[in-house]
């Protein structure tokens, strides 16, 4: 356990990554300027000078070979964290994670594991340019043999990224570009809950909403709000997306009977969908009102001008939460 | 045969010597008669001033808010603008998101254009069919898959016309440069392949991005890759305008290796302290693109300092009427977020539309 | 409208190619071995003779090159079919159908449309080899801008091929390799019914079924087993998973009160998760049971021996029906 | 300087003549001293010879309804035997679905590499790292990226080992091809990038795959190409093994193109006739690789007529038994589709596990 201080969310990140380097020798670090670059959002910066230009590398742009290289080096034992610079950047190598990284350890019949962590700097909200705003989760969510987290905050993102390279299994860990420089101050631990297990950020018994990622700071804000005209609303942090915190979800249905969804990937078999599916199958009968969905549309992520028009904002989260309560 | 010894050249330059008329210190080195008059060599001067104080202006215009992320192009002018030259107004393009000189030369509004970096729209805010400028492209090299398919399109309907992809030394890695130009070479398309070599793929130098030299790629696909001075205008010209016409008279595709250099960072974003040495930008100045060609002009009689001292004139007042069109650039209407996905969109899309809307 | 004889789904899809590719003379076909070969199913047999190897092409084995192709082709005014040999070998031109392709009349804002039909065969069923028998739908409709079909039979498989072909929007047809043998007597027509538009194929009231592409035939024979149980099922047939036929689904939940999803692919984020939030979006107060899912798991496609455990079966679907009715 | 007519080459061999010691004719034309004891080269032939067997025994089998699709390799024996053999045991193997004659040289049991033909498992259902031979890998070249990535991995372990990619003409035209190939450049790691030009992918030949040759493409990557008659197992043999020596000298990758010949369909469940002259694959007949090899074999003095009999003997009775094995093969347990997913399963998987199979 680190000391306690004020980190950002890159920060966090960073320390994960170092201090899973000196804990691991056989743990790799690549990417597309990873390097002395130190990432877009620095998050590995001053992993190579401190571990090695063998450790902690800049690739060719390459996603696809960069995905199916963190193949390779598991067959020969190697452990791999790889990045890609942005979500739609991500695209590219998708062949290779769904049709091997996701299933290499059943094609092999557990012979070989493939502890591989992907990085995606993801979601918008930093007024980017096309292509650097992409909500990627529903790709990844589907693909069986994956697991998904998403970090909402500092201490959090330590402790999802430890465990996803510590996890046997290929974790993507989507990391919200929004949120990259939020600050929260505690010490750095991954001895808390893992992956699978999501976390209640406000109790409130009214409504539940669901969220993830840089959207669960909007939620709160849309929670005080709506304390503000009585209604108590909990806030759950998913945390991770595959698997999903099933206990949670049906927890949050039957305590509060009103739940809605809020992410910034388009609707349609966005998360909400798959969320408003079990909660149903977990907790019809305590259902007061249908699960609601607040989200991007099913439209391209627009250009930054109009992100906000886009992306759930307070005012859309208060209103669907009412509209849950008053049904 | 022994070669004079000229100032220190970028890593990336090394090996196979290049195609070059104009030598750094713009003495000339190889034939310079390439059959355009002395006003048009002049106005490709002009071209380059212009193209660079508008960088400088959108690099401030981003210092200042009034654009996202700008991907500055110093350095790269000859490469940009000798190539776009040798098009002509059948010819189509599609560029990355680094050829803002080479947009000028087609014709794009500087305006409509910098609407991408105002963050007001995506790639293609200018209409690309009558500018035959394709939208610009992020993702790395998969335009130049559209560049080869819009080649075949020219080629099945017959046209004298050519395709030209631009993309970058980095793009090269990509798994689209690579099945785009075997596909060029296998339906031996009228494309030119126009690669900027200059030297960095954000931190990456080519160095490092590729074992080998990238123009010889194109013998792998079976058609020629040329090498060319990226900062000698003339050569640049004239590699591209016989690409061109091989393409026109039915012979295929062409790649070009132009060897240049980003003198700036890779973007406002970008700190290139972190990984370049400020002196080897120092030593790359010495190939400036604009002073090489002025210096060879002015030698030559072409041109005279009171021209030159109009292009700087000419390149102040437009990067100022550009700017002032950027800081009025609104932002779209909301509608426009649902307008154009589709062009026979459903019911179901228009409901979640005027829901959207609050319609 | 063609004579009526009896038609596979591969003859109905090839004489849809032929009858487009006559009277469109911008209209081109291309893709791996759908020239002289004809295409792993047949269903680009003889086109090209009958219309040159300019127009139907065989293309080296470069997926994003096929779809980037077909992006600058639509620049240049020519309309394209194109075909990925199987499922899983769609998803290396992901990046370019996701960033371009669906995306890209969006980017030029509406200068230039993207009448590109992409053709997959899809779904297991068929003995296939890994990589043979994925169920991609969710991949193609989360992507906003897309819209994605699925033939059941040979007419409608004509009808929906035709109107894919004439949309001026990219339209992914995902054709069951499971029926590309499958018989249907009748004539070759598509006046009726368009994408987003679904099909009722049997009726009842007491629960309905909603499904797509091959497990339609097995849900009407869970139908009928059903019926002699003295359980009126009806079954829809979806067509189009993108734009989904809401005022089917609405219908459909109002009248029965009682939805079941079947589909092949994995549960999460399977488009049963879509249908079950909007069944209950749209009619909440109708629901007397939660919407069932009948799926894949959430594991890789199973190899040929163990895939009758994997797709959905008469058994299955006939225990989620019951289990809604006697909620 | 001129040379002899022989039979008319398939069209994929024109262009670069390719390394070969032993002529169609099963002359000796280059020197076939690589240091290869008689019993050893008389082994090489008896690999080919049962492997052969084995080969048209799966089309049986697949006839018989024993066996899924299964793709063959007839006519592409000398390519696996010659170029698996030059491989130590140390050494790793990425394959395609076509290289069972490669993966008996490496170990790899027969029934167990069946299992995946029978459908009763995925690309892996033997031990890869215990035979050092990857899973059988169906997705064009991607299992190139897999070999590079683990010669990676060699090299930082600092191990005297390397990595071999098999992979078709076809597969060249992917992007993955491109970008492992130019990682393994980049990178330098000790791979052998192990093209089996067959001259078809499925119906498309490799004369409309590529209008380059393979084996050129390495320049551009930045390491040595090398075209070898992929039907004369002795310069198979002597051009792996010298790309082996290199990658274990540290010297990098190799890329080898081997010119062969898919006498047979693509696979069973492919028609030739839809696309292919009979007349073609009867000219192919000529340059087979066994009867080549046999032929110097014989004159060599090295085998006599006495040990080809023992060979066919054994390799009638290895596919008798490997017949046997298949058709007792039985389908996995239903548990097995939920078993080796993860390896740390959620609770929440377990839960959809127990639901499937009732428990
Ligand atoms: C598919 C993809 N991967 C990564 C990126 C992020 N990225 C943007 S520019 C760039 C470097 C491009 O280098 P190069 O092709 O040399 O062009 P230059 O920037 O030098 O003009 C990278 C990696 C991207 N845009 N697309
Ligand atoms: C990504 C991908 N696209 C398409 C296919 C379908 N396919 C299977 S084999 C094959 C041809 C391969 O040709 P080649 O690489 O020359 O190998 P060969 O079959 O000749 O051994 C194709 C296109 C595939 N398996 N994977
Ligand atoms: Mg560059
Ligand atoms: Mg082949």
């Amino acid at each position: 356990m680190s000391e306690v201080r004020e980190w950002t969310l890159s920060g966090a990140l960073n320390q994960a990554l170092r201090d899973a380097l000196a804990e691991d020798p056989r743990l790799l670090v690549f990417g597309e300027d990873v390097g002395m670059s130190g990432g877009v959002f620095r998050v590995t910066d001053g992993l190579q000078t401190e571990f090695g230009a063998e450790r902690v590398f800049d690739t060719p742009i390459s996603e696809a070979g960069i995905a199916g290289a963190a193949v390779g080096l598991a067959f020969a034992g190697w452990r791999s964290v790889i990045e890609f610079q942005f979500d739609a950047f991500s695209y590219p190598a998708l062949e290779q994670v769904i049709d091997h990284v996701a299933k290499m350890r059943e094609r092999v019949r557990g012979r070989v594991d493939m502890p591989i962590t992907i990085r995606i700097p993801s979601f918008g909200g930093i007024r980017g340019k096309e292509h650097h705003g992409e909500s990627p989760e529903t790709y990844y969510v589907h693909t069986a043999g994956l697991k998904v987290v998403v970090p909402s905050s500092p201490l959090d993102g330590y402790a999802l990224l430890r465990h996803a390279i510590a996890d046997p299994d290929p974790v993507v860990v989507l990391e919200p570009k929004a949120r990259y420089w939020s600050k929260e101050a505690g010490a750095l631990t991954w001895d808390g809950p893992g992956i699978g297990v999501g976390r209640v950020v406000r109790e409130g018994d009214d409504a539940a909403i669901v969220t993830y990622g840089a959207m669960v700071s909007t939620c709160l804000e849309a929670a005080e709000a709506l304390a503000g005209e009585g209604v108590q609303t909990r806030v759950v942090d998913l945390r991770s997306l595959s698997p999903l915190d099933d206990e949670l979800l049906a927890r949050c249905a039957v305590e509060t009977g009103r739940v809605v969804v809020v992410h910034e990937a388009p609707r349609t078999l966005g998360m909400a969908a798959e969320i408003a599916a079990r909660v149903m199958e977990l907790a019809f009968d305590h259902l007061e009102a249908p699960v609601g969905r607040v989200t991007g549309y099913d439209v391209p992520y627009p250009p930054a001008s109009l992100e906000a028009h886009y992306r759930p904002s307070v005012e859309r989260i208060s209103a669907a939460v009412l509209q849950a309560v008053r049904y | 045969m022994s070669v004079p010894a000229g100032p220190p050249e970028p890593a990336h330059w090394a090996g196979t010597p290049p195609l070059r008329l104009i030598a750094p210190d713009g003495t000339a080195v190889g034939d310079t008669e390439v059959g355009l008059e002395p006003a048009v060599l002049a106005d490709l001067l002009r071209r380059m001033i212009v193209a660079r104080r508008l960088d400088r202006e959108c690099i401030a215009l981003q210092r200042q808010g009034e654009l996202t992320v700008y991907p500055g192009f110093e350095g790269q002018e000859a490469a940009q603008i000798g190539s776009a030259f040798a098009l002509g107004p059948e010819d189509f393009v599609f560029p990355t998101f680094r050829e803002l000189a080479a947009a000028l030369v087609r014709g794009v509004d500087a305006v409509q254009y910098l609407q991408y970096h105002r963050g007001t729209w995506h790639g293609g805010p200018y209409d690309p069919r009558a500018t035959r400028f394709g939208p610009i492209s992020i993702p790395i090299a998969t335009q130049i898959a559209h560049a080869v398919g819009h080649a075949l399109g020219q080629k099945l309907d017959g046209l004298s016309a050519c395709t030209l992809a631009y993309f970058g030394d980095g793009s090269t890695s990509e798994g689209d440069f690579h099945e785009a130009a075997n596909m060029a070479g296998v339906f031996d398309v009228p494309a030119v392949l126009f690669c900027q070599n200059n030297g960095w793929a954000i931190s990456v130098p080519t160095t490092r991005q590729t074992a080998g030299e990238i123009w010889r790629r194109a013998e792998g696909y079976g058609f020629p890759g040329v090498r060319v001075d990226g900062n000698d205008v003339l050569a640049v010209y004239v590699a591209t305008r016989d690409a061109v016409a091989r393409a026109r008279a039915g012979e295929g595709p062409t790649l070009i290796e132009a060897l240049t250099y980003r003198v700036g960072a890779h973007s406002t974003a970008d700190d290139p302290g972190r990984y370049r040495e400020d002196a080897e930008v120092e030593l790359a100045r010495v190939f400036d693109p604009i002073t090489r060609f002025r210096t060879w002009l002015l030698a030559a009689g072409h041109v005279d300092q009171v021209f030159i001292a109009s292009c700087d004139a000419e390149a102040e007042a437009f990067a100022m009427e550009v700017r002032a069109g950027v800081v009025d650039t609104p932002a779209p209407p909301v509608e426009w977020m649902f307008d154009w996905t589709f062009a026979a969109p459903s019911e179901a899309f228009q409901r979640m539309r005027r829901e959207a809307l609050g319609e």
